[in-house]
Order: structure tokens, then C-alpha cells, then sequence
């Protein structure tokens, strides 16, 4: 619990795609631009370009640090998917350094 | 740093139970030190063992593992299991072990980050 | 025997559901049921053929090639979906074919029972 | 299994409300004119006025015959809410003479 | 009319189960039989009977009157139970007995309408 | 001792999912963590007053009051939210904050630990 109050980052973890719940969406709407943003599992789907045509994902992508889980990617048969030009792939080490970089996660399903 | 994790849903239900073990075997390889690993609701499906086709993923094996391999607590939640009328004798005889809430929240308080699972 | 339309509304790896449809598909073949399946929404993404095991979750797909090879009469997939998913053109795991809302609405329509997955 | 093929009518239960899923928005895509589609469980919210502002629901109203399960808006602390004009609440009862009416019947979560 | 009724969600993630028994009660009371209700994918959970406290509301005991009063068959999927590792011994004890799905196709074959129930 | 925010996403007859946050925060009060409870979204519904247990599903709403009085430090709830849901102005059954999304951002961003139920 180290940063000073206003340089804290927060973590968000999504989960679900938009298709299964507005998960997506609140992160974006309680993430602010040095917070990062997880796309994982299912919703790691909406991180390729093909995908985010019609979610808010893609105005935030320039606003947000978005990250995706690439092992989540493979699961689904996207793993050489292009993604979107903002979206940072993650593997599982940088998944936990960023985790532990953040001062708090958060998880939105 | 010590981390701690909170499972909420059950394997059958989504890829949140298999984040969770791949998050807590990347963190130990990475060297930080797992202080528990806490099933709560949904997530006590967790604990009866299954035995599982040679072809499926075998997730209860990995949180076994860890447990034997990194002496790392995995805890299941009595009053959650009791609602779902799995508090039987012979259902907890896998690698996650019965817990209260309370240990979950000593674990919290020794931890440096916590971080939930659901899906 | 019925005219049993399984419904496949969410992807792959929402955990053991699409399985357990599978299983449902499986079982009314056996019982002479008329089967057909219709993939919709996210559903559509069981039909994507380049997805390998998620690790910890085994992918079912290939034994849903099976239900279609074992007798379901027909098998079809949302137009709209297909696109959304990036999926329109792509050789899928199964022959479906792309249909639009209204023909899947009346797939749906001219079932006696409609089991969703 | 007894109507002609054309007169078939099909009743679509959505049990999950826009904010947890795309189940009415798919309801809404499958069902014709004479179908009819049943709002229960956590989707029983929607049927309140000031609810659908923002989802599809006040559109479909007037396009399609849309009831609400008493009861799930009971168990809500929505009983005594103010329902879209075109909502048609339905208690037990008449919810099995529906299905029972419909040549089959479809759930959309 | 026969009418078969399928339960795929758990009572602990919505009111899906709940429903389903609604609708059962509301229809046999509406003088339509009902030829089954087979629980599958989570819906099993609806097997380990559970102490509910006095003030919750106890669906099993619910399904158990309709079982007893109306001889109203309620069967669960076995594999569905196995790959939950809830195939014990001593958990199907209450108004839910182990089926299979081709029992649940038999019953469709002799229903004029089925109904799921999920959340 | 941690800072503990409570995040409540989904509505009251989702299951058991609010119940069991509810036993997760009367735990972290046990063991002297700082709690605040945070209601986003359909999470709102946990604070209608009106409603009564649905006639399969016990209404924990009424316990939740105990967490206020307990010794939660701060309730919030999403502005927004209680508007689509027909709760701006309402009574509600704990008093709640409303907050708009940055200060709900910023209560996220300084807990030490966010529990989602």
C-alpha cells in the first residue's frame, strides 16, 4: 500500500465479453488513463480488431492502457488474431507484474 | 510480494477457476509468495474431487500440486458449501480443505496484494 | 419423436455448457428425436476450428463434430454473429449454414422442443 | 405439435436483463409479431416505465406482444411500478396457459 | 397437456430453479400432468439435500412435495453430477434421484411441451 | 488492518452471490479491517427497500441494514445507476452516498483490496 494517495493505479480485470453482461463497460467507466485494463477470458475476445467495431472499446483504446491475456487469445483459436492497435498482449509473468505494479485490482464480470 | 486469491466461481461454469491456478503458478514462478488461496461461493466447487477423463484438464491436480509442492493454503468456505449441501464427510478429501471466511480475512490482512477470480 | 432444435447461445469456453449440450444432442439421436442445432450470438464461436485446449479447459469442439457427422439433419449459424465474431467466410468446424434472423426465427418456430446451451 | 406451419407461435422467456446479457436483444430478433415474449426473473425489471428508456424494450412494445411475470416483479419490491403500457403482467397461472397456448417454447439467458 | 420441464442452472446462481418449481406447481395445479423434471449441466446442484434455515425459502422441499403428492418423477444427469464429483454416495438422498438424459428423451418424446429454466 | 471496499455488481435475486458478499463483510469487520461498501450498477437494486422475499428466494435485503450498522465505514452507491433503476430519491435501505463514476473510480482506486460480488 505504497504510492501516495493520487499516483495509486488500480488493476481492472474483465471478464465477461459485452454479448454476457456490461462488465466491460464499467471498467471503462471507473478506470482512469494510468489504470490498466485486463481483457481476459472471455472477454479477451473483444481485443481483436475484427471484434470491437461495435463495443466502446475501441474510443477507449486510445484513452486506456487496455491489456489482453494472450494464453486466453489461444484458448479461443485467436491467437493470431489482429488485435487492436492499443491493446498490449500480456503473457501470464507480465499479467503478474502488472498486478503487482497496481496498487489494487479490481475484477468486473 | 505476498499475494492471496479469492476464487468465486465454479469450474463448471467458466475459465475463472483456471485463471486463478494459472495466475497463482505464474506468481510463484515469479518468485512471490502465495499466502492463500480462499474458495467462496460458487468457487467451493472446488473442492469434491473429480476424476476426471484422461483428455480433460485436471484442475483440482494443479491446485494439489501447488499445495503440496509450495506448502500454499487452500481454503473452501464451510458456510458456502453448507448452503449448497456439499458440508459432507468424504466431499472435502481433495486438496482444497475446509476454511472460514475469518482465516480468508487473517489472510488478507497479511497480504500485500489480493486478487479475485470469477467469470 | 420430436423435432429437437439445440440452441447454442454462448462461447466455448463459458465453461462445461456447450458440452453438456452436446451431451443432450448425443442422447436424443439415440432416442430417435429429429435433432438440429443452430448456433447464435456468441454461440457461433464453437464453430471457429483453430481453437486448441484452453489450459485448464479441455476444447470440446472436435466431439461436436461428431453430433453433426452422427445424423443431426441440420445445423445452422446467425448470419449477423458469423460477421461480428469474424467468423463470416471462415471454414468452420461444422457445414453450417449462415442464416438470417428470420430464418432462424422460424427454425426456432417449427421445433416441438428447443433445448438451450 | 398442432398448428400449421404458418400459424406456429413460439413464447421466447428471457431471464436476464440488458445490464447481464444480450437475452432480450436476441428474444427481440427471433420473435415475429405473434410470438409471444415473457419477461421473468432478473428481466422483469425492464418491464418497469422507467427502465426501458434505454434498452430496445420500448420500441419492441409496440411491435411485439411482451408480458412480465407478476411475481418476479413482486420479489423485486416492483409490484406496485408503473409498467410500459404495452407490458402485459401475467401471474402463474396465466404463464402456464401461455406456454401451454405456444406450439413451443424458447429461454433466452 | 404432458409437460417435461428442464432445470439447468443451480439454486445458488439466480432464481432459475425457483421458477422452474413455480411453473410445475402452477401447472399440475392447472390440471396438467407433469410427465418430468430432469436437472442437468449445474441444476444438479439441485441433488445434495441442504439444512435451509427456518427463514429461507427450501426449494428441495418443495420439489419433495411435488414428487410425493403428484408421483411427479425428478431425475438428475448422472455424468453431469460425476464431472461435478457430486456422484457420492449418501448425496442423492433427497427428492432428486439419479437419471440419465435418455430417460429425459423419453420423456420428451411422450410431452407435448418442455420448458427450460436457467438464469 | 486493510482497507476493505465491498463491490456489489448484481442485482438482489441473483442467487446467493449479494449473501454471501454480506458474510464476506461482517468477516472483514470481525477482523478489524476498515469496510466501505460501493453498489454499481444493477448492485443498486440490493438498496430498494420495498421488496419482499420472491417466493423461492429469501430477501437478505434486511441483513445487508446490519452491515450499515455494523461499523461500515462508508456506503456508496452509483448515481447513475439508481436513476435507470428507478431509486434516484428513494428511500433506500442503507444511506448511501451517491457518487458519480470519478468519485467511484477514486474509492476503488484507494482500497487496498476490492472484493466483486
Amino acid at each position: 500500500m505504497s504510492s501516495s494517495h493520487s499516483e495509486r493505479r488500480a488493476l481492472h480485470l474483465v471478464v465477461r465479453a459485452p454479448w454476457a453482461g456490461d462488465a466491460l463497460a464499467r471498467a471503462l467507466l471507473h478506470a482512469n488513463a494510468r489504470d490498466a485494463i485486463v481483457l481476459a477470458q472471455e472477454a479477451a475476445a473483444v481485443a481483436c480488431a475484427q471484434h470491437a467495431a461495435d463495443t466502446p472499446l475501441r474510443d477507449a483504446l486510445a484513452a486506456r492502457r487496455v491489456h489482453v491475456l494472450v494464453a486466453d487469445l489461444a484458448a479461443r483459436g485467436l491467437g493470431a488474431a489482429a488485435l487492436h492497435a492499443g491493446c498490449q498482449p500480456l503473457d501470464d509473468a507480465a499479467w503478474v507484474a502488472l498486478a503487482v505494479a497496481c496498487d489494487v485490482s479490481v475484477t468486473w464480470y | 510480494m505476498v499475494i492471496s486469491l479469492l476464487v468465486l466461481c465454479s469450474p463448471a461454469s467458466g475459465q475463472g477457476a483456471s485463471s486463478a491456478l494459472r495466475f497463482a503458478v505464474a506468481a510463484l514462478a515469479a518468485g512471490h509468495t502465495l499466502r492463500q488461496v480462499f474458495f467462496h461461493a460458487d468457487g467451493v466447487l472446488a473442492v469434491p474431487p473429480v476424476d476426471v477423463p484422461a483428455d480433460e484438464p485436471d484442475l483440482e491436480a494443479g491446485w494439489a500440486a501447488l499445495a503440496a509442492v509450495h506448502g500454499v493454503p487452500l481454503l473452501a468456505c464451510e458456510t458456502a458449501l453448507a448452503r449448497r449441501g456439499l458440508d459432507r464427510p468424504g466431499l472435502a478429501t481433495g486438496a482444497v480443505r475446509l476454511g472460514t471466511l475469518g482465516q480468508f480475512m487473517l489472510a488478507v490482512a497479511q497480504s500485500d496484494r489480493v486478487l479475485s477470480f470469477a467469470d | 419423436m420430436a423435432r429437437i432444435l439445440l440452441l447454442f447461445g454462448h462461447a466455448t469456453h463459458d465453461g462445461w455448457r456447450a458440452r453438456e449440450g452436446l451431451d443432450a444432442g448425443l442422447a436424443a439421436l439415440a432416442f430417435d428425436h429429429e435433432l438440429s442445432l443452430l448456433f447464435v450470438g456468441a454461440g457461433v464461436c464453437l464453430l471457429r476450428t483453430a481453437s486448441q485446449a484452453a489450459p485448464g479447459l479441455r476444447d470440446w469442439g472436435p466431439s461436436l463434430g461428431a453430433l453433426g457427422a452422427h445424423g443431426a439433419e441440420r445445423v445452422g449459424a446467425d448470419a449477423d454473429a458469423l460477421a461480428v465474431h469474424g467468423l463470416a467466410g471462415a471454414r468452420l468446424r461444422l457445414d453450417a449454414i449462415a442464416l438470417d434472423a428470420a430464418q432462424r426465427s422460424d427454425w426456432i418456430r417449427n421445433a416441438d422442443v428447443v433445448l438451450p446451451f
